[in-house]
């Protein structure tokens, strides 16, 4: 792709790992919308919420510095797919914007570094891109195929939304059932859209994390949804994980496939199910089969 | 039996001023104890003090009350609150400072996965530019508790088959550019 | 050169104390001290509080003593003492204009902090003052006089009140509403808190004797559409609205509602909120003052489409009110001053979408319950929620659009009397358990506070936390079916998930959607809640800062019924007192041509917003009429050869004060 | 006029501090300055009201004025555009404040220095923010000190006067 993309990419660290999917599913979806997208060079982790628990300065540096590395690049929208990493290089911009004192030291920092100072990069979530460079509209124009019948709930997590409602309304959000509707999707009703799924709390306060997952999964599932759709690779592995887990606990049959925006989109798109990653969900593996292979006939071209 | 009373000089009233001096915590004084913050909190249900209550002895000077509270460390970033706050507070922001507070004095629940967790991101973070999440995961385990791991096995399998378990160690290139950041733990004010 | 004008010139300067609100601040004996050694001035002091009698009287003797015959009152805002200090003046027989105010109070000592930089700028200050009053001339009060009759807007307890008060005191008063009766929200109420005296029984006879009044005319389904003029004399017009019916001709016989081609009620009845059903052609309530029906445009089939038998018609045909081809009308008045008491709208819920209003049939709003709970309501007065049933469990939720950065900052003040009140009504009418979710409980007024222990022992649940949501998803068996709202119990400190059959959502007040356009219409000032601005917030409650207009009712803020009446008495008393002066006096600040310097080039003319300069084609010179100049200086500013001068801001008062307060910049 | 009282902070020999003179409308601005010191709203000393009935009866002769007289800064506070007492007094206070900054840069003297501002009878808050913006802003541009300058220029002028004067005697002889 061209030296300075329309879209600088900022995967952030799950992007790479747990979340290889959102990566693959992300960058296919982009291809075939034709919107130029580049890695960002030598990016480093956020700090995500961990970073700000520790220290407010270091956390701000650390994210300054990819803010930094953007601007080398001379693309304005750097586009972060996961919640945590969106939300903390805005924040971080945030900090800039009002404290004069954490501006300085980002300034200063940035010159020990070697780094250009901070300009206007403009932090974009795919959500937002989606809704607004793409389009709905042009999006339903683009469905060559739609998955007739299947409902999903949207469910968009915390930091996309929250605190700035950039990406989307914070109470109630809209776009992502938008989208979905517009390549096909039946979407549910739900109420729990931007409830929390607990974050990092699967891994340290287990049982706390899983039960916050299952309220999420079972209320998707009395509003009748087949399926969920996240937006954030943290999102996405906790409700994706611990299905199994749950069902023990509970009893409950629950095997729900939980989704990417840009894979149910990157497919109405047209693109391969390996392409985008289908191939690497833990739960509800038959249904995925069922939907995106072996009815493969069943699809409905438009 | 332990008395719950508390003395007026056990209140640090200016530690609490200072309190409402930092970036995300200028609201502080403008709470009016209504709860809406502990009643949207997914995570309020488990935690020792509410958040309210948070605010409340922040206000008050109550230091060690807070910061030897769970609660600080229950939060989850989610900024349900600060959202629904009918007087614009910052919570989520007040949170985070406070764990910074705690974890520079050293007065968080020893063991407690949760602390752990953030220094042995950071010091990965600031040494390497990246996170890798199986190390990260797997040293905060043997640091708070390694029976954990045992319960993980079997989401580390199934992120194994599906591909999505790297146990690569992550590094940036330039990693030179990070040491000018100072080390995390050492913040003060 | 002054001298020479003016005679020769004795200031006096007053230094005001104002007990400690100055002396704290500003080193007032060194301002007199300092006062005293500018040029002009005889005498110099400071006291207590200047506006006292004997600070007054202190200013008197000065003037027949020591022959000062020029004051300057260094004291609070010209804005509240003006007139005293040129009283005083008056009756030593000095002419007012010859006092000049220096604003030390609001404009220094209270907002500085720094005593020796608030006393400079109170120097600063003062010697402007002396270096303008020394020009000052002796001028005349201007006097308007007071047209009699008084415009009411608005027809509500507020505008009602004010009416029957200002009509019985002899006067002519029009009142105009907006809506096809006047009754206003109390009309929607049960019962009234802490009381419980029902609201229908109380207000329907003040609402007959405004119909009955002789000196009142009452223009229902009516707007006033512009306002020109001023004190005194304000020009009006009033848009009346086509009802399609003729108010003179009906009787209130209602036979045309039986009659109408739908057999059912099918269009949603405002004055129910949507709870109940009307017709095209419908009578607000029974008791709508005046008792005569009007015809919804947008529901008629006669007049959607011209194709209808007409069948009201035919009812009414002995009567002939019904008229379809009715126009609107416009009425042209004069009135002397003017009451505004437009009122208030409910906060819409919908905004804060966490409360499920409009997503949940079960979630209603306060106003909506007053209905439900009338005797003469849509379900006459029975509970029974939108799904019928009889609720067993009610929340209710204080707050709503209130005390809330997001939405309204300020307190609604009646919500919590309200929700009490309707805790005992439901209570009394369901036998439910109430739970009333509140931040603060206020019940500051006669007989409130007894009213909150009263239903305390009913036993109504309080639960002192603000709702976080409202959904209807059970995590419990026994919430299955159910709303659940989610709460910190502050009391307890447990978050609490109470399962509710119905919620009741206490929303706060608002100023009415077109309250702006309504405030610049009458020419007055709104808080920057949006509610109109009064005078003085203490001492002058009802009037605004354009004179002869005055407030009354919640249009002026959040306030309960008994406070609404006194202040709309109140307002009432203002206008009467006007209309009984005859007169008002206005500042002589007028502006005037020197013909000599004028070189006839017309760029004033254009500029009066108010027609008040002229051209003289004959003399080739400006003229301007005094008795339509309203003083605002615009020409004066504008004019090129500097012959157009304002008494009280002559262009050397304004440029002395320039270069006092300047001397040592 | 006399020398300057003792105690003077804004004096220039210590320190200058920056003195603005603002002309409020009697309805609006005026009206919210008093609101601003019933609140109790703080704001720098540095400010001196004159009051007029309208922002339209300030003419640009009063700021060239103050100027002239020493002011650093001149603030102009009428009603919002709509809200006008004297219904469109300050469309013209708005057009006269255009034409004043253009004049003010062809002058010499930054633009900076004079604002207009609405501020509502309402809105203390926005009084006490406008002027500590303003004297912050006036601070950094620094002592205008047009008198002194006057004086620089009448010194200036008087040389060369009499400069041209002696060249004209030269040339006569």
């Amino acid at each position: 792709m061209e030296p300075s993309a329309k879209y600088l990419y900022y995967p952030g660290c799950s992007l790479k790992g747990t979340g290889i999917a959102y990566e693959e599913s992300l960058l296919t979806t982009f291809r075939l919308l034709e919107l130029p997208i580049k890695e960002l060079p030598d990016w480093n982790c956020c700090g995500a919420t961990n970073y700000m628990s520790v220290s407010e300065t270091s956390a701000t540096l650390l994210a300054a510095r990819n803010l930094a590395l953007a601007r080398q690049t001379g693309s304005r929208d750097l586009l972060a797919p996961c919640n945590a990493c969106y939300l903390t290089l805005r924040k971080s911009q945030e900090l800039v914007a009002h404290y004069p004192k954490i501006a300085h030291e980002v300034e200063q920092f940035l010159e020990q570094a070697g780094l250009p100072r901070l300009d206007s990069v403009r932090v974009r979530h795919v959500l937002e891109v989606l809704y607004t460079d793409v389009g709905v509209e042009r999006l339903r124009e683009l469905t060559v195929r739609r998955l007739q019948g299947v409902r999903m709930a949207s469910y968009y997590g915390c930091q996309a939304v929250r605190p700035y409602g950039e990406v989307d309304d914070p109470h109630e959000p809209t776009r992502m059932d938008q989208i979905l509707k517009a390549v096909g999707v039946d979407v549910v009703e739900y109420n729990l859209k931007t409830k929390c799924c607990g974050g990092a709390l699967t891994g340290t306060i287990h049982d706390v994390g899983v039960r916050l997952n299952y309220i999420l999964l079972k209320e998707a599932m009395r509003q009748g949804a087949q399926a969920i759709v996240t937006i954030c690779p943290l999102c996405q592995f906790n409700l994706d994980a611990y299905q199994a887990e749950i069902r023990k606990q509970t009893g409950e049959p629950i095997d729900m496939p939980i989704f990417y925006l840009t894979q149910i989109v990157g497919w109405a798109l047209g693109g391969d199910v390996r392409e985008l990653g289908l191939h690497r969900a833990i739960s509800g593996k038959k249904l995925i089969e069922q939907w995106f292979t072996v009815k493969k006939e069943a699809e409905t071209y438009v | 039996m332990e008395r719950q009373i508390r003395y007026q000089r056990e209140a640090d009233l200016e530690w609490a001023h200072r309190f409402t001096q930092h970036p995300g915590c200028e609201r502080l004084l403008s709470c009016i104890q209504c709860g809406t913050c502990s009643g949207t909190c997914p995570l309020s249900i488990y935690m020792d003090i509410t958040p309210r209550q948070v605010i409340a002895m922040v206000r008050e000077g109550f230091r060690d009350d807070v910061l030897k509270s769970k609660t600080i460390w229950l939060c989850a970033s989610c900024y349900a609150c600060s959202v629904e706050c009918p007087q614009k507070i910052n919570i989520t922001d007040v949170m985070y400072r406070l764990k910074r507070e705690a974890i520079q004095n050293n007065v968080f629940p020893k063991r407690f996965p949760i602390p752990v967790l953030a220094q042995e991101f950071c010091e990965m973070v600031r040494r390497r530019g990246r996170n890798s999440e199986f190390w990260m995961v797997f040293r905060m385990a043997l640091r708070s508790n390694p029976a954990i791991l045992l319960s993980m096995m079997r989401t580390g399998w199934d992120l194994w088959r599906t591909g999505r378990l790297s146990m690569r160690m992550e590094r940036i290139q330039r990693v030179n550019e990070l040491q000018y950041i100072p080390a995390a733990t050492k913040e003060v004010d | 050169m002054s001298e020479q004008r003016n005679g020769h010139v004795r200031i006096g300067v007053y230094i005001c104390h104002c007990g400690a609100n100055i002396a704290d601040t500003v080193d007032v004996k060194a301002v007199a001290e300092y006062a005293a050694t500018l040029p002009g001035v005889v005498i110099s002091r400071e006291y207590k509080y200047m506006c006292s009698d004997p600070g007054q009287e202190l200013i008197q003797k000065d003037i027949e003593e020591h022959a000062i015959n020029r004051v300057v009152v260094a004291a609070c805002s010209p804005t509240l003492h003006e007139n005293t200090f040129r009283g005083a003046a008056e009756r030593a027989g000095l002419n007012p204009f010859f006092v000049q105010m220096v604003n030390i109070r609001e404009h220094d000592s209270w907002v500085h902090s720094d005593r020796e930089a608030a006393t400079v700028k109170a120097k600063d200050l003062v010697r402007a003052a002396v270096m303008r009053v020394y020009f000052h001339k002796p001028l005349e009060k201007r006097r308007v006089p007071i047209h009699p009759e008084v415009l009411v807007v608005g027809g509500g307890i507020a505008g009602i009140h004010a009416a029957l008060t200002v009509a019985n005191s002899g006067k002519r008063v029009y009142l105009v509403e907006r809506e096809p009766t006047i009754g206003g929200h109390m009309a929607q109420y049960d019962k009234t808190f802490p009381t419980l005296d029902c609201a229908a029984c109380i207000l329907t006879p003040k609402m007959s004797a405004v119909r009955a009044h002789p000196n009142i005319t009452l223009w229902t389904y009516s707007e006033v559409v512009s306002v020109d003029g001023s004190v005194g004399d304000y020009k009006v017009v009033v848009k009346r609205k086509p009802r399609y019916v003729h108010e003179d001709l009906c009787v209130g016989c209602l036979q045309c509602i039986e009659t109408c081609v739908y057999k059912d009620s099918k269009f949603d009845d405002e004055f129910n909120l949507g709870l109940s059903k009307r017709k095209p052609i419908y009578i607000p309530f029974a008791q709508a003052t005046p008792k005569v029906v009007v015809i919804d445009p947008d529901a008629c089939i006669q007049l959607k489409t011209g194709k209808c038998k007409k069948s009201c018609m035919e009812a009414c045909v002995e009567r002939g009110a019904i008229d379809f081809a009715q126009k609107e009308t416009y009425e042209e008045i004069h009135v002397g001053s003017i009451i505004i008491a437009t009122g208030f709208q409910t906060f819409d819920p919908r905004r804060m979408p966490q409360y499920g209003y409009g997503k949940y049939p079960n979630v209603y709003n306060t106003l909506e319950v007053e209905r439900l709970v009338n005797a003469s309501g849509p379900t006459s007065g029975q509970v029974i929620t939108r799904d019928g049933r009889v609720p067993k469990s009610v929340g209710i939720v204080l707050c709503v659009g209130s005390r809330d950065e997001n939405t309204n900052r300020w307190c609604s003040r009646v919500c919590c009397m309200t929700s009490l009140k309707l805790a005992h009504l439901i209570k009394e009418h369901t036998g439910a358990e109430v739970y009333i979710f509140y931040i603060d409980m206020r019940a500051a007024g006669k007989g409130y506070e007894e009213f909150y222990q009263r239903v305390l022992n009913e036993g109504v649940h309080f639960i002192r936390g603000r709702v976080a949501e409202i959904t209807d998803w059970a995590l419990d068996p026994s919430e299955a079916g159910k709303l659940v709202a989610r709460v910190e119990d502050t009391n307890t400190g447990f978050v609490r998930r109470i399962p509710l059959d119905m919620v009741v959502l206490a929303v706060g007040l608002e100023p009415q959607p077109d309250a702006h356009e309504v405030q610049r219409m009458f020419g007055i000032s709104c808080s920057l809640d949006g509610f109109f601005l009064e005078k003085h917030p203490k001492l002058a409650p009802a009037p605004t800062y354009t004179d002869g207009i005055f407030i009354a009712g919640l249009c002026h803020g959040p306030k309960d019924i008994p406070d609404t009446v006194m202040q709309a008495g109140y307002a009432a008393a203002e206008a009467i007192a006007l209309a009984d002066t005859g007169f008002f006096e206005l500042e002589p600040n007028t502006a005037y041509v020197v013909e000599e310097e004028c070189s006839g080039c017309k760029t004033c003319v254009p500029l009066c917003p108010y027609q008040a300069v002229t051209f003289n084609e004959e003399k080739q010179k400006a003229f301007i009429n005094e008795v339509l100049c309203k003083g605002c200086g615009t020409c004066v500013a504008a004019c090129p050869s500097g012959s157009i001068k304002q008494n009280l801001f002559e262009d050397e008062e304004i440029y002395s004060e320039i270069e006092g307060v300047l001397a040592y910049a | 006029m006399e020398d300057r009282p003792v105690s003077d902070k804004l004096s220039t020999s210590v320190q200058w501090e920056p003195i603005i003179v603002a002309f409020f409308c009697n309805w609006c601005t005026y009206t919210a300055a008093d609101l601003a010191g019933v609140a109790r709203m703080g704001y720098d000393p540095n400010v001196r009201v004159i009051r007029v009935m309208c922002s339209g009866r300030v003419d640009p002769q009063f700021v060239l004025d103050a100027f002239a007289h020493g002011a650093d800064g001149v603030l102009i506070g009428g009603c919002h555009p709509g809200d006008c007492h004297y219904v469109e007094g300050n469309y013209k206070t708005l057009r006269r404040y255009h034409l004043l900054r253009r004049l003010l840069r062809d002058l010499g003297i930054e633009e900076q220095r004079l604002r207009l501002e609405w501020i509502a009878a309402s809105e203390g808050e926005k009084v006490s923010k406008t002027i500590n913006e303003m004297v912050e802003q006036v601070r950094a541009l620094g002592p205008l000190r047009l008198s002194r300058r006057f004086k620089e220029w009448d010194a200036e002028l008087a040389s060369l006067e009499a400069e041209a004067q002696s060249e004209e005697v030269v040339a006569h002889v």
